[in-house]
């Protein structure tokens, strides 16, 4: 096996946004290119993921030099699922934002700084650096700053300006944990650093880096009480950017916690103590922050944070049991989360409008889009056997293993409450008789959509509803490669050898 | 003795520099100091750029040494005439003792489109642009 | 044509000067950079005539070095004593210099020199303003610059 | 020395989050550019300060020769200053443009994005 | 048996694809489903009277230990044939109850998967697989509810259904888990081997607690009852199928099925005693304040349901037989009388009881059907519901001490359910035919024989108690860990106190059919107590939870940005704080560590404390800009001083260009107000100040850590000899971290894309209003 | 700025700026500098060309919008980081050198052309930013 | 006294003077041109101590510095008097 596969998605990704700012301006041709190059994204990342779930965790060297003196990418089971998930994701949505974003929007620049903001996500997932990790999270961010304020809408920009400035908190607390994590072993390398940090004779220090990069992810993943610019902007961004965000971004946080807890830093008492009373406070935060939403999007921004508790709950408790649940929750809800913001995007498109007070009739109108819909939104619930109703079986398990009864009540209530939710949502969106539809000047409703672009925004929902399905009906196999991570995880020697061959 | 004249010419180069600062402080409007700083720093450097590549004695240092004075000799004036020119056109009070001024009203007759200031808005753009 | 070529070889000079390695290579590789440099510059302005004078100007630039130290003595006697003995004004000085070349070089030896700086030139090019400290009499202030530096650049020129 | 720049950093800190609690939103971005500031010192510090040479082999050698200033910490202060600035130029525009579209100054009054509807 | 379970989803997926064509004879033709699975269970009822259990496993999940492992015992046996033998009346019912209905192919889509999920959860042996199915019948119950979606009363019930029954689901859920995790295994029958340990187990106690919640929720016992008379928003043939006969008993299922598991103890027993007693009569009593038919039967079934629960708690050997027995009864006089109401409903279009009368004259069979479940409801010999009854007094009366009570409280029950019985099943067919409904018609054979069949079931089986006795309450009792042999059905006991008991209860109930007329001035007066039922509590609680949520919301979310910055920065201060100070290393600075302060160092530390001071004190814009930039040159004379020539050129570059870009915009920026007050400003300058000074001290603890430098060496040694450099800041930046730069410049590129497209791109205004 | 005395220095200003920074670009390996600031210096002597004539002077000096840099630059990086991939069949970004040193330069590899990348990108950043904010201010 | 102490001990100290002098100018203002003129002197001089740091630490790189401070520094300048220009003519 040629190491440099690992490099794949993110060449792949680099040569296509390069290639899509060249077509700057040239819409169609951009479209068709977006998705071409999704498509053999999907296609590297799916043979990555094969082979590195065959051959076990690898790494190479970017420019040659051995760890920990170059910068490694490092493909274990962990990140080649991010990444097959990343490509899934934006697959669908490269397909969806061709229709659904509007020309404008799409004349400048949107789909270079898509898939820049996939690049992102690739390298986070593979790199083996601590800073490198920075860089590709600066891009990310950066990215998502430029589509979430795509179009210059007073919303959008006021959305912006919170979601930038938390962001750029984020960052810096990350880049300040870099500086005292550089100070006090002079590595970078994350393989490398488990044994340099191990050495680190003041424990207190160590634990205040830990507090820092858990902070800086924090924000990032929307944990409590971090979370304020996610319900301030992900509403105001298109459908299309929200599904990818809302899919994607705060999943990388978390999975960066996840990299840094079961490598670098470990779950001590005070950190345990803080991971489960956020991941509790989150499930509390966004349960109860969505159930008096009445814009269809921000009720789910809400819930978008409420879940990240079940990950972080993992996290916190910290058994192999935990972290497999943890796991399985990512995969499940980056999924389901993209589709539920497409899924919005369409109603939209069929209704023209967000509020779920003027929504309803879509189950009279469009009954097999409904049923469709119905997947991610029970899905969402875990509803058995859907996909999210497995994790929870793990985390709850875990929750008696480690005595978190308060976890596991925290598990029962968001899942309550997200029912409740979603409940709610089906009542009002789709079985109320809705109101007339507003009359938007220029407004292409779903209806008057010529067919093949219907196709085009139908299509990816029913790709993700189908992984969806397959998550929660082939659950045997998502857990076997949860429980796989979760196992490479909680013992790193495979990954620091896969790095540093002579330890 | 190569030391010695590198001494030398740091100390008046230096000395020009401080008397530039002290310049700076003391004359008592904003044409005067720049009158005052735009020479006195250029030279001050100038020397001490010069003492630096005789320290040095190799080409490549010495020509860029001169290039850099070129360019200070080139961009110093500039700078003292733009400052000096923004400083007119948002009205900056002149010292009292300043008796002739025959550029009042110049930039109204030139371009017509900002006329000399009436009444020192000085403090206007301190206070009232922010 | 032949100030393009000026220039370049100027600029040739300039670059085997800042890296300090006379190999022929060196200044071919030299030559080339700064002959592609101008095209990419100047291939599309049609004015391109600013260049004749640079060598000139180098020289011009050590000749008013004497000028600048004896400003700075007035300078260090102005601002160390203690009261100002100044009488600053601005003077509109008519100009016979037409190029702004010519203009840009006046107006930088008038504020390197004693006293004075050059706050302005009309748009017209036909009048420069001038701040100076000392202004005892108007008429010979303008006559000491026209007779001292405009004479010498517009000597400069002709050459 | 140490015990100054520390010092220096923490209150470059201190003025970067106290700028960002302003409610102009021209300090907003000035809080942003100092904190920036604040990190990359802290990055220079924690490398460990050292009086020597630059990290630049001298012209006739292979090696170092001297001691040298570790050029790693310099590297990555480098890449983080120019992203840094990449990110401070898209903040100012941000605000020019959310200064216009919302027609605020004042920060307090962009809260609208979050009001329930 | 998976064919069995799975053939209501298949059937359903169908019906998705197919739906259109699904109209008229179709319709009827699919209770073909019904009934073949009907037969298939009945084949088994010989092999399971004689004591066989039959198994089958098919991996589903095995890393959850979830396996679709189907085993039919006499429960389950009971239940099935329950689903499926009163799914195949209601299947044929509904194919002329919703002819016209625009959705009935939906309609029996949903019936699909329910009876599906039905059967999946009597035939689990795992208690995962139950699980799953328990919660697919609530989903598709929901769905039944909401059947008539354009009704808000309809989506509001269907959304209070399924929270109370989702709610229990959770807490099956925790239970399911919490049960596997003690016994090391979700088969149901491996833990019957596991009783005394599960007994003695710390978390006894929290199980059935938990599985208790599940199957009360389910089974709609106070004080959760109240979800089940709104359900009956849902269309008749629904109600009579899930909310009557087979869903609601899930939850009886439940607890009978751990009976042999968990039961006989004292908690266990007490609590369902309690429980059910209280729903029973709670509910029993309400049936005497409505007027609308199916209300009066929705609280009837909640008593038979609460009845039911106290059975399984009473846990006897006759507790437990007239368990199965009344399951039975129940079963089929309650869906009879619901499916007759639905004829009524249907034809004369109000199930108002007070307007109705004198049916008998013009549908007759269904006269019947209601009379004779009304008598079977009632316990009147010879129907099923005498010997029900029978069963269930000898049940109380061998109670010991508390046999007294426990036996008043059923008997009062028992009358109320007499009356609930006869006013649904006689009233609306007594007396004078109103003008009004003269010209009701007849309905069609296909709709009133279902109930004719279940009423005259409800007969013969009275008749021939042995048809039931053996095939099936027996091996129900032993399924339950009882002796199947221990009590016999007959229909006569000789004279004894039960018999007694029984004429008591016909005396009183005929007392109170006949005193006590429904009336909406009842119904108003009971009206009057909403205000403390557990609905109202319920939803005030809900209410108030949803004031108390958008507050929380609120103070969180409260819009303002600083405030957001504050929170998050206190977080850090306080726990990193807390962190750095509570350790075990303590704060300690070894002054001597540092090195010298030179005066030029001096200096320029203070051009940038004072740069500082003088862009946090600036009351101008433009000035704090000058700041900045006299800040950045400060640091990058720093980094001069420091040896760090690149960076002292590109922080000199970039400062620079900060400026230009600032001079650019700034026209166009916001004015520099500082509207806060001064108390705002001190706490902010603590909040910070105390941030800074945290980091100085976390910077200052940090350097008296020893330092590796192994990697920095390592570029050092190497730039040249292996990298051709010798500026090793350059190589690095170019080499040996070259994809940090690579990813760098393309950091740069998205903020510069992102400043154009920012800038120069304007939606129109009606591009603005798609928000896409 | 209306100002002749800006706009005849700034002209000298533009080559000479131009030739320091591909100096500055150029000596990156060995001494201080390399692609940033010698991207940094270029944009900006264009950025002062700028201030002293009308923006639309300035873009003429550009066949297409300076934004394009950024493209080529990143191509030209990935292309000095794939070469060595296909090439030689190491690791991304490996270091590929000519075997002679040229003289000026020094050696010449593909981290050189990796800084001429990164030196394209800065240039293109840089303009396109300054640009489009002062065309709408 | 050797040459380095010289500059160590006697001109640096005077810069740097000269440095905190200006910036007082800086503080005071009063207005912005002031300012403005502050920052560019200080780069000035900034070049000035770069061209004595270079003498001191014996690399000539530092000039490099040197020159760049000088060749953009100016920019600074420029664009601090293009806004006041702007300003002036709103
Ligand atoms: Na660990
Ligand atoms: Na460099």
């Amino acid at each position: 096996m040629n190491e440099n596969i690992i490099f794949y998605p993110i060449l792949v990704q680099m040569a296509f946004a390069i290639l899509l700012m060249f077509l700057w301006m040239r819409v169609e041709w951009q479209k068709w290119v977006s998705i071409i190059g999704s498509v053999l994204n999907l296609v590297v990342a799916s043979s990555l993921f094969a082979i590195i779930l065959r051959e076990g965790t690898t790494s190479v060297q970017a420019g040659g030099w051995e760890a920990p003196f170059g910068i490694s990418f490092v493909a274990d089971a962990l990140g080649v699922t991010m990444v097959l998930l990343t490509a899934i994701v934006g697959l669908a949505v490269s397909i969806y934002s061709g229709v659904s974003v509007n020309r404008a929007r799409l004349k400048f620049g949107y789909f270079p700084i898509l898939h820049l903001l996939l690049l992102g996500l690739n390298g986070a997932f593979l790199t083996g650096d601590i800073f490198n990790l920075y860089v590709w999270f600066e891009i990310i961010i950066i990215s998502s700053f430029v589509l979430l304020t795509i179009g210059g809408e007073k919303a959008q920009l006021e959305g912006a300006v919170k979601y930038f400035t938390l962001n750029f908190l984020a960052s810096m607390i990350f880049l300040t944990a870099i500086a005292v994590l550089y100070g006090l072993t002079g590595s970078l390398n994350m393989a490398d650093l488990v044994a340099k940090m191990a050495a680190v004779e003041n424990r207190t220090l160590v634990q205040v880096n830990a507090l820092l990069f858990l902070i800086g992810f924090g924000i990032k993943s929307a944990l409590f009480p971090l979370y304020f610019w996610l319900p301030a902007s992900y509403h105001t961004a298109p459908s299309a950017v929200a599904a990818i965000f809302g899919g994607l971004l705060t999943k990388v946080g978390v999975y960066a916690i996840i990299r840094m807890f079961t490598l670098i830093f470990e779950v001590d008492s005070l950190i345990q103590i803080v991971l489960l009373s956020t991941a509790v406070l989150t499930f509390f935060s966004g349960a109860i922050g969505s159930l008096v939403q009445n814009n269809i999007r921000k009720i789910f921004s809400y819930l978008i944070i409420c879940h990240i508790g079940y990950m972080i709950a993992g996290v916190g408790m910290m058994t192999q049991v935990a972290l497999a649940g943890a796991i399985f929750y990512l995969i499940h809800d980056i999924v389901v989360k993209t589709n539920l913001f497409l899924m919005t995007g369409l109603i939209y498109k069929m209704k023209g409008t967000h509020s779920m007070r003027k929504l309803g009739d879509l189950y009279a109108e469009y009954p097999l889009l409904s049923l469709l819909f119905a997947i991610p939104l029970f899905s969402l619930v875990g509803i058995p056997p859907l996909s999210g109703f497995w994790p929870k079986l793990s985390l709850i398990e875990a929750g008696f293993d480690t005595e978190s009864y308060w976890i596991i009540g925290a598990i029962l209530f968001s899942s309550l409450l997200t029912l409740y939710i979603v409940v709610k949502f089906w009542s009002e969106v789709f079985w109320k008789p809705g109101e007339q539809l507003p009359n938007i000047k220029h407004f292409r409703y779903f209806r008057k959509l010529k067919k093949r672009h219907k196709w085009r925004l139908v299509a990816p929902v029913v790709f993700l509803s189908l992984i969806s399905l397959y998550i929660g009906f082939g659950a045997e196999s998502v857990m076997e490669l949860s429980n796989r991570i979760s196992d490479e995880l909680m013992d790193p020697q495979h990954y620091i050898e896969a790095v540093l061959p002579s330890t | 003795m190569i030391d010695t004249l590198i001494a030398i010419l740091a100390s008046i180069g230096t000395l020009f520099i401080l008397f530039a600062a002290i310049g700076m402080l003391r004359m008592p409007d904003i044409y005067l100091r720049l009158a005052v700083t735009t020479k006195a720093a250029t030279l001050g450097v100038g020397l001490l750029l010069v003492s630096a590549a005789i320290y040095f004695n190799d080409l490549s240092t010495t020509t860029r040494v001169f290039a850099v004075i070129l360019f200070i000799l080139l961009t110093a004036p500039v700078s003292a005439h733009l400052i000096g020119r923004a400083a007119y056109i948002i009205g900056n009070k002149m010292w009292e003792k300043t008796h002739t001024d025959e550029l009042e009203g110049g930039y109204e007759w030139h371009s017509g489109k900002y006329g000399a200031p009436k009444k020192p808005i000085d403090q206007e753009i301190e206070e009232g642009e922010d | 044509m032949q100030n393009k070529f000026l220039t370049n070889i100027f600029l040739t000079f300039l670059w085997v000067a800042l890296t300090g390695a006379f190999y022929l290579s060196n200044i071919i590789f030299g030559f080339v950079l700064s002959y592609f440099l101008l095209w990419i510059i100047f291939s599309r302005t049609p004015n391109n005539q600013y260049f004749k004078f640079i060598p000139k100007v180098i020289a011009f630039v050590f000749f008013f070095l004497y000028e600048l130290i004896k400003a700075n003595f007035q300078v260090a006697y102005e601002v160390m004593t203690p009261h100002h003995n100044m009488k600053p004004g601005i003077i509109a000085v008519p100009l016979d210099v037409k190029s702004d070349i010519q203009i840009t070089l006046l107006a930088n030896l008038i504020t390197l020199t004693p006293g004075s700086f050059s706050l302005d030139v009309s748009e017209d090019k036909s009048v420069m303003f001038v701040h100076s400290m000392y202004i005892k009499d108007r008429e010979s202030f303008i006559a000491g610059i026209k007779n001292g530096f405009e004479k010498r650049i517009l000597e400069l020129n002709e050459s | 020395m140490e015990l100054i720049l520390a010092l220096l950093i923490g209150v470059l800190y201190a003025s970067g989050i106290y700028m960002m609690l302003r409610r102009s939103l021209v300090k907003l971005i000035v809080g942003i550019i100092l904190l920036g500031n604040a990190v990359n010192l802290l990055i220079f510090l924690l490398g460990r300060i050292t009086k020597g040479e630059p990290p630049i082999i001298p012209g006739d050698s292979d090696v170092f020769l001297q001691a040298y200033t570790d050029p790693l910490p310099q590297a990555l202060i480098l890449t983080a200053i120019v992203i840094s600035f990449g990110l401070q130029s898209f903040a100012i525009v941000l605000v020019k443009r959310a200064h216009k579209m919302v027609k605020a100054d004042d920060l307090d009054e962009m809260n609208t994005t979050d009001a329930e509807s | 048996m998976l064919i069995a379970v799975l053939s209501g989803f298949i059937f359903s997926l169908f019906l998705v694809v197919f739906g259109k064509f699904f109209k008229g004879r179709f319709s009827l033709a699919a209770s073909i489903l019904p009934l073949s699975l009907f037969i298939y269970f009945c084949s088994f009822l010989g092999p399971i009277s004689s004591g066989e259990i039959v198994s089958q496993f098919h991996p589903w999940v095995p890393s959850f230990g979830l396996n679709l492992s189907f085993t039919l015992d006499g429960l389950s046996l009971l239940f099935a044939l329950l689903i499926t033998g009163i799914g195949f009346l209601v299947f044929v019912y509904a194919a002329t109850y919703l002819k016209e209905h625009q959705y009935i192919d939906r309609f029996y889509g949903y019936l699909g998967i329910f009876m599906g999920a039905m059967l999946g959860l009597v035939l689990s042996d795992n208690l995962l697989s139950l699980f799953l199915f328990w919660e697919l019948t609530s989903i598709s119950s929901f769905f039944l509810i909401g059947f008539n979606n354009t009704s808000s009363e309809s989506r509001k019930s269907a959304v209070l259904a399924l929270t109370i029954t989702g709610t229990g689901g959770f807490l099956f859920l925790a239970g399911a888990v919490l049960l596997g995790w003690v016994s090391g295994t979700f088969s149901m029958t491996e833990m019957l081997t596991m009783r005394e340990a599960l007994h003695g187990s710390d978390f006894y106690l929290l199980i059935i607690f938990l599985l208790m919640g599940a199957a009360f929720t389910k089974s709609a016992q106070f004080p959760f009852h109240f979800w089940l008379p709104g359900a009956m928003k849902a269309p008749t043939p629904v109600s009579a199928y899930l909310h009557s006969a087979t869903m609601v008993k899930a939850g009886i299922y439940l607890l009978l099925r751990f009976t042999p598991i968990l039961g006989n103890h004292e908690v266990w027993n007490t609590t369902l005693i309690i429980v059910g007693g209280i729903t029973m009569f709670y509910t029993a009593f309400h049936t005497l304040f409505r007027t609308d038919l199916k209300s009066i039967l929705a609280y009837s079934t909640v008593a038979v349901l609460g009845l039911l629960v106290f059975l399984t708690g009473l846990g006897t050997q006759y507790a437990l037989t007239a368990a199965a027995v009344y399951i039975v009864v129940h079963a089929l006089y309650k869906a009879a009388l619901f499916l007759s109401t639905g004829i009524i409903d249907h034809q004369t279009g109000t199930r108002d009881v007070t307007r109705l009368s004198g049916l008998r004259k013009v549908m007759m069979p269904v006269a019947v059907a209601g009379v004779l479940a009304a008598i079977s409801s009632a316990g009147i010999p010879p129907t099923i519901g005498f010997l029900g009854k029978d069963l269930v007094y000898e049940a109380t009366l061998g109670m010991g001490d508390a046999a007294i009570y426990l036996t008043i409280l059923v008997l009062f029950t028992n009358v109320l359910i007499l009356y609930a019985g006869f006013v649904a099943g006689i009233r609306p067919f007594s007396g004078k035919l109103p003008d009004n409904l003269q010209k009701i018609k007849m309905p069609g054979p296909l709709l009133w024989v279902p109930p004719v069949l279940l009423a005259v079931l409800g007969l013969l089986l009275g008749i021939f108690p042995a048809l039931l006795d053996a095939p099936i309450v027996r091996p129900v009792v032993e399924a339950v860990g009882g002796d199947g042999a221990a009590v016999q059905l007959k229909l006569w006991h000789g004279f004894n106190t039960v018999l007694a008991l029984s004429g008591l209860t016909l005396g009183l109930g005929f007392l109170l059919y006949f005193i006590i007329k429904p009336s909406q001035g009842k119904v108003t007066a009971m009206g009057r107590l909403e205000a403390i039922s557990p609905k109202n509590i319920a939803l005030n609680f809900g209410n108030s939870f949803t004031r108390f949520s958008s507050a929380w919301t609120g103070v969180f979310q409260n819009g303002f940005l600083r405030n957001y910055v504050v929170t998050i920065v206190l977080f850090l201060v306080i726990l990193v704080g807390y962190s750095l100070f509570s350790g075990s290393e303590g704060i300690v600075i070894d002054w001597r560590s540092l090195s010298k302060l030179t005066f030029y160092e001096i200096a320029i530390m203070s051009l940038m404390f004072m740069a500082v001071l003088f862009i946090v004190a600036s009351r101008s814009r433009l000035n704090a800009v000058v700041g900045m930039g006299v800040l950045g040159y400060a640091i990058c004379l720093l980094f001069v001083i420091y040896s760090a020539p690149d960076l002292a050129m590109t922080q000199f570059s970039i400062d620079t260009l900060t400026v230009i870009l600032f001079v650019l915009v700034l026209a166009r920026l916001p004015k520099y107000l500082e509207p806060s007050n001064h108390a705002r400003k001190l706490r902010d300058g603590v909040i910070s100040g105390s941030f800074g000074l945290l980091l100085a001290l976390i910077a200052l603890e940090v350097l008296q850590e020893p330092v590796n430098k192994e990697i920095s060496e390592f570029y050092a040694e190497n730039a040249y000899v292996l990298a051709q450099g010798k500026n090793v800041v350059n190589v690095i930046l170019v080499d040996f971290r070259g994809a940090d730069t690579w990813i760098e410049i393309t950091v740069l590129t998205a903020a510069a894309l992102g400043v154009f497209s920012l800038m120069k791109l304007r939606l129109k205004k009606d591009e603005r209003r798609i928000n896409e | 700025m209306k100002t002749i005395i800006l706009r005849a220095a700034s002209n000298y200003m533009l080559p000479l700026l131009l030739v320091f920074s591909v100096f500055i670009l150029l000596r990156g390996h060995y001494l201080p500098g390399g692609g940033f600031v010698g991207g940094l210096v270029a944009a900006m002597a264009f950025v002062l060309h700028a201030f002293a004539n009308k923006l639309e002077t300035t873009k003429k000096l550009f066949r297409m919008h300076p934004g394009f840099l950024m493209p080529f630059g990143l191509t030209l990086a990935l292309l000095s980081g794939l070469m060595p991939m296909i090439i030689e069949e190491s690791s991304f970004l490996t270091a590929m050198w000519l075997s002679e040193a040229l003289p000026a330069i020094g050696a010449v590899g593909t981290t050189l052309f990796f800084d001429i990348g990164v030196y394209l990108v800065v240039v293109g950043v840089t303009l396109t930013i300054i640009f489009t904010i002062s065309e709408s201010s | 006294m050797s040459l380095e102490d010289y500059l160590y001990f006697v001109i640096l100290p005077v810069l740097a003077i000269s440095v905190i002098l200006i910036f007082i100018r800086l503080l005071k203002g009063p207005s912005i041109p002031d300012r403005v003129v502050a920052v560019d002197l200080l780069v000035t001089i900034g070049i000035g101590m770069t061209a004595v740091y270079s003498i001191l630490s014996g690399h000539s790189t530092f000039l490099d510095i040197g020159l760049l401070f000088g060749l953009i520094g100016f920019l600074g300048t420029v664009a601090y008097s293009s806004y006041l220009e702007k300003q002036k003519k709103k």
